[in-house]
């Protein structure tokens, strides 16, 4: 392998890596945001407060 | 002896699963939680066996004996597993706990085959506790209670796979235990056949 | 209690996250775009400046190597800092942090590795030796690894939160290490010349696209971080939303 | 306690074979190394505690995922963490009858896998010396990783991964105590001084460690 | 169809735990096996499931599909354990099962949804099964009954741990397979609250 | 059947016995051993194959008891033993699924494993393909033990006796044959070619052995 070799493997991988990343994190974004939709979509929000706990005796 | 529990609640994962119990048992009373399936009372009996950190609230013992800080150190707690090993004999598990728990101030455990005697199963301690049919291995984690001593008794579900004549024999248990001034609280589906009981009634977060 | 209270100290522990998502909206499209900028001039100066005399064409792996050398180190800091906000502020923020970042430091590790040894290999004449400073990085980026199987494996956050936090710790020892390693024992590898007390001591020529990159790496960074941070609060809220749901549905058909 | 150290020592001699399948283990590790290292007895011997250490090492690590999982299935951590005795105590109790059930046997096997491996008598009673003393720190090392991994369904692996980066300064300080004893102008007696002060320190720190881990993992 | 067992013995260990049992079960009919603890009812089921040897009688099918040799081929067995992995959740689970059993001539299984429904249960099944309260663990180990179709069902003691609502809901299930032409076989310590059932009470050999 | 592959696929990723924790636990094995025998370039290079088919060995024996103790524990092994799919198939498919969940993510890292070792190319292919041709021997081994150590709720000593020395063959003809391969006067073929066979033997024998053992064990 010539030097040039090493020096465009090298970017290769990295932008390889980089862009394994950046697609990792949107892909997994928009996975979390279409599952929020969907539950808000089957009308559940998020609660502050819940209701009534156990009887007591 | 008074055990008090004032403002529980506690959590599972992200939910609060009850909320603000509160209840005293003096010695010799006896507590039943009831509720329909996942309403909490194994979280309940967790909580009080301070297996599981209650959220808020606290468990605490009056007029017990000196140099205890839980109430979980004097209990015994029997949950849905029997914790006892499959491949030992029940002879071997049984000691082991024995020596293992010990007794709390106040009390003594009574001997292995006293004990096996007690749930009915005498003379078959030898046996690897894996080779027991599904109620007489819950009739030997009964028989670890009685021998080593502890004032409370936590129970989950204790009489699920007993027979009818089972049932009887672990009321006896249980109000032998309460006359001795111990404190009992048993979450159930069935009716225990014991007198003198507090009921707490678990409805978990109806929305 | 009332259910007031309880309503209100419920809120107070959403609060952060919820602010933190408000923030994240505003900032993420600046961070990017600036990440974007420095990568580019970066990518454009280190393949317009000369090579060296005595490396040749190799020494623009140091562009990419480099960078991404600090990096990692850079990462497992701030997961060594939100390991003690876990452990001792209790910092509802933190273990997303800490989680979150994980991933992303065990990339820049592989590339630091891949990289060294593909820069190893025309230098040194060897892909890897077991020297300090390489063996170090070795070792953290197992220990990137390994920390994000145990996350995996837990699926709850609020137990593993802990462990992992201990265990970001006791890991950190390596980070010091890594750095002085080439001090310490004698290696193959560079000492720093960049990252000195008494100033660089390397040539202008390669200083600044090396330091272009470092600034756009760290920009990625910190876009990717913050990214994967909010992926992290979402996660956490469609879980417990399910499972407040699941509660729900059981219920109703269930009333003895 | 004692109870509890003697039925460990039971169950893993009627259940887990953890004795056996250790030394089988160590000897399979130690019978393949000559393979690669071929006939050259000199550096076989060269060689020998270094490999001794990490076939140790390795065998050490079958079986240390279930020391507390098998319990909590069970149902039986439940009542040792509920109890008034010190969970740190528990867990040391649990480590030493593990030890005894797997590590001691590596201990006493290393002197025959030695012979195989051609090292002189000086050599083979340093090597055993040096895995007496460091053996229990890595049980202990484990103990923790155990702990952690309790609530995992199948930790095995996952256990090894977090105790084997832990345990490599036993490793180190094991296998340099063995050389100096060895090679002559090395001096034994420090860094098999460290050796122990390792096992000691994670004689304490280990079961601190696990039972917060317990305490935890608890559900 | 009908199912026919004939002097039917097993051995445990050494042991001969029960000795010349016959029954006939047409189909519609539930057959209910009582008796005290470590009487033989699980060892019965486990017999009747193929998963025991009998040391002597037979067992078999009469009317039924053609090709399938052993009636246990044709059973689901629902035992003391859940047969579910914690780790996967109720879904995985189940639909895992559903493929992995595939229906028996005759019939077919429910999709999975409408099996949570039917106990009870819809919208849970995306949790691990490993987070569900006891009863509801047991709850959806019975779901799988329903999703994928066997006539014969064998049940050891199903209502453990089941609170009341879910025991009615039980005998509903159990109702309707019988109306469909399903077979039932019940191991139990409770009333099941079905009508239609032959009653089979072991007294196990007194020791 | 597709679908108990899947599920155990499923259950060992999710599990934490996963592909990226057998390659991780390889690595943390790879990564041990210089500190034990010192960073010699050489020395490394030629006891790299054994490393590597140990660490694999390892690899494969942790986790591979509870192969069907696992399915026991919670009843599911009930369920299996009563379908009219022949049993054989069954155990067959879990082997696959075990073997493509740790075994083949192994075959898969060793090239880069084998480059921390300083082997060369040869060797590294040769290691690749033996490892290859060799793991799911050791499985099937395994899942021999396995279905025995269900059968015998006390009798674990006898497990390890049964499958260490039914892989050490594996394990020792794998390693000759990598060596062979490196080294230009021993041939490669006949070595491997034995491991071939002891694959194709095992991978009859096994499932019979195994489903055999677990009808008896249904208690
Ligand atoms: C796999 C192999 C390698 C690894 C893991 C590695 C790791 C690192 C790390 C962690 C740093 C940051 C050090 C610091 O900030 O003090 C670094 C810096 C550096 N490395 Fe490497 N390296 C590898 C191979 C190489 C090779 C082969 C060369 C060149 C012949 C090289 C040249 C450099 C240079 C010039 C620096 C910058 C030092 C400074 O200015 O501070 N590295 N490397
Ligand atoms: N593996 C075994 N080896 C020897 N004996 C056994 C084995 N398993 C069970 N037994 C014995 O067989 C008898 C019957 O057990 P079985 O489980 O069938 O009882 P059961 O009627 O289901 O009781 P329960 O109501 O408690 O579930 C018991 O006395 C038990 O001790
Ligand atoms: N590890 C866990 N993580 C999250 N939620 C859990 C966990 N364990 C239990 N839960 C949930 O907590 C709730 C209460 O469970 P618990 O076991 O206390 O109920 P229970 O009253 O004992 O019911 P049962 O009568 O069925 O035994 C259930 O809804 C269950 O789904
Ligand atoms: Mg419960
Ligand atoms: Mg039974």
């Amino acid at each position: 392998m010539s030097h040039a070799a090493y020096v465009i493997a090298s970017y290769l991988v990295a932008a390889l890596t980089v862009a394994g990343l950046v697609l990792w994190v949107v892909g997994d974004g928009r996975a979390r945001r279409r599952e929020l939709k969907a539950l808000e979509a089957a009308g559940i929000r998020r609660r502050s407060a819940q209701t009534a706990g156990g009887d007591d005796k | 002896m008074r055990l008090l529990a004032e403002g529980l609640s506690a959590r599972r994962g992200e939910d609060l699963i009850f909320h603000d119990i509160s209840f005293v048992l003096a010695a010799g009373e006896a507590l039943v939680v009831t509720g329909p399936n996942g309403s909490g009372k194994s979280t309940l009996l967790r909580v009080l066996a301070g297996l599981l950190g209650a959220e808020s609230g606290r468990i605490h013992l009056e007029g017990g004996p000196p140099g205890f800080e839980h109430p979980h150190e004097l209990s015994h707690y029997l949950g849905h597993r029997n914790a006892m090993k499959r491949e030992l004999t029940v002879e071997e598990n049984l000691s082991f706990w024995q020596r293992f728990l010990g007794d709390s101030p106040g009390g003594a455990g009574i001997a292995l085959d006293a004990a096996a005697e007690a749930v009915g199963l005498a003379g078959i301690t030898h046996l690897p506790f894996g080779y027991l049919s599904a109620g007489q291995q819950r009739r030997m984690a009964m028989a670890k209670l009685l021998v080593a001593y502890r004032p409370i008794w936590l129970l989950d579900e204790p009489t699920a796979a007993l027979d009818a004549g089972a049932d009887r024999l672990f009321a006896g248990l249980v109000a032998t235990h309460l006359d001795r001034g111990g404190i009992v609280i048993a979450a159930t589906h069935q009716p225990l056949g014991i007198e003198r009981t507090k009921a707490l009634q678990m409805t978990g977060f109806v929305h | 209690m009332s259910e007031n209270s309880m309503a209100i100290r419920k809120l107070g522990d959403l609060a952060n996250p919820t602010r933190f998502l408000a923030l994240a909206e505003r900032v993420l499209p600046w961070f990017a775009a600036l990440s974007a900028l420095f990568l580019s001039v970066g990518l454009w100066l280190s393949f317009t400046t000369e090579g060296d005399y005595q490396q040749g064409e190799t020494v623009r792996i140091m562009y990419v190597h480099v960078p991404a050398a600090w990096l990692s180190m850079m990462c497992y800091t701030v997961m060594a800092v939100s390991a003690l906000g876990t452990l001792v502020w209790r910092h509802p923020l933190a273990d997303v942090s800490a989680r979150a970042a994980a991933p992303i430091g065990a990339a820049f590790t592989f590339l630091a590795l891949v990289t060294g040894s593909l820069w190893g290999k025309p230098m040194w004449g060897t892909w890897w030796v077991w020297d300090a400073r390489l063996t170090s990085v070795f070792v953290l980026f197992l220990m990137y690894l390994g920390l994000i199987a145990l996350n995996r494996a837990m699926e709850d956050p609020s137990r593993s939160a802990r462990v992992s936090a201990v265990l970001v710790l006791v890991g950190f020892v390596n980070i010091p290490i890594i750095k002085f390693s080439v001090e310490w024992w004698n290696t193959l590898h560079q000492p720093a010349s960049v990252m000195r007390l008494d100033g660089p001591t390397i040539d202008p020529e390669f200083l600044r696209p090396l330091l272009v990159m470092a600034i756009g790496f760290t920009l990625l960074f910190f876009t990717l971080h913050i990214a994967a941070m909010r992926n992290e609060v979402w996660r956490r809220r469609v879980t417990s939303l399910r499972r407040q749901a699941a509660r729900n549905a059981g219920r109703e058909t269930l009333a003895p | 306690m004692i109870a509890l150290f003697f039925r460990d020592l039971k169950l893993s001699v009627r259940a887990g074979g953890g004795a056996m399948i250790g030394v089988l283990f160590f000897m399979t590790v130690v019978a393949v190394i000559p393979f690669g290292v071929g006939p050259d007895l000199n550096l076989l011997a060269r060689i020998g505690p270094a490999i001794l250490w990490i076939g140790a090492l390795l065998a050490a690590l079958l079986g240390l995922d279930r020391l507390f999982q098998a319990e909590r299935e069970d149902g039986s951590l439940d009542l040792l963490l509920m109890q008034e005795t010190p969970l740190l105590l528990t867990v040391f109790v649990k480590c030493a009858a593990h030890w005894a059930a797997t590590g001691l046997p590596l201990v006493i096997a290393s002197p025959f896998l030695g012979l195989f491996m051609n090292m002189d008598e000086r050599a083979i009673g340093a090597t055993m010396l040096t895995l007496l003393g460091g053996t229990p720190a890595i049980t202990l090392i484990g103990a923790v990783g155990a702990a952690v991994a309790v609530a995992l369904p199948r930790g095995g692996l996952l256990v090894s991964i977090l105790v084997l980066p832990l345990a490599i300064p036993v490793l180190i300080f094991g296998v340099s105590a063995t050389y100096a004893a060895v090679e002559d102008p090395a001096p034994f007696l420090p860094p098999f001084m460290i050796l122990m002060a390792i096992t000691l320190f994670f004689a304490v720190i280990g079961p601190v460690a696990a039972a917060a881990a317990l305490r935890h993992s608890a559900d």
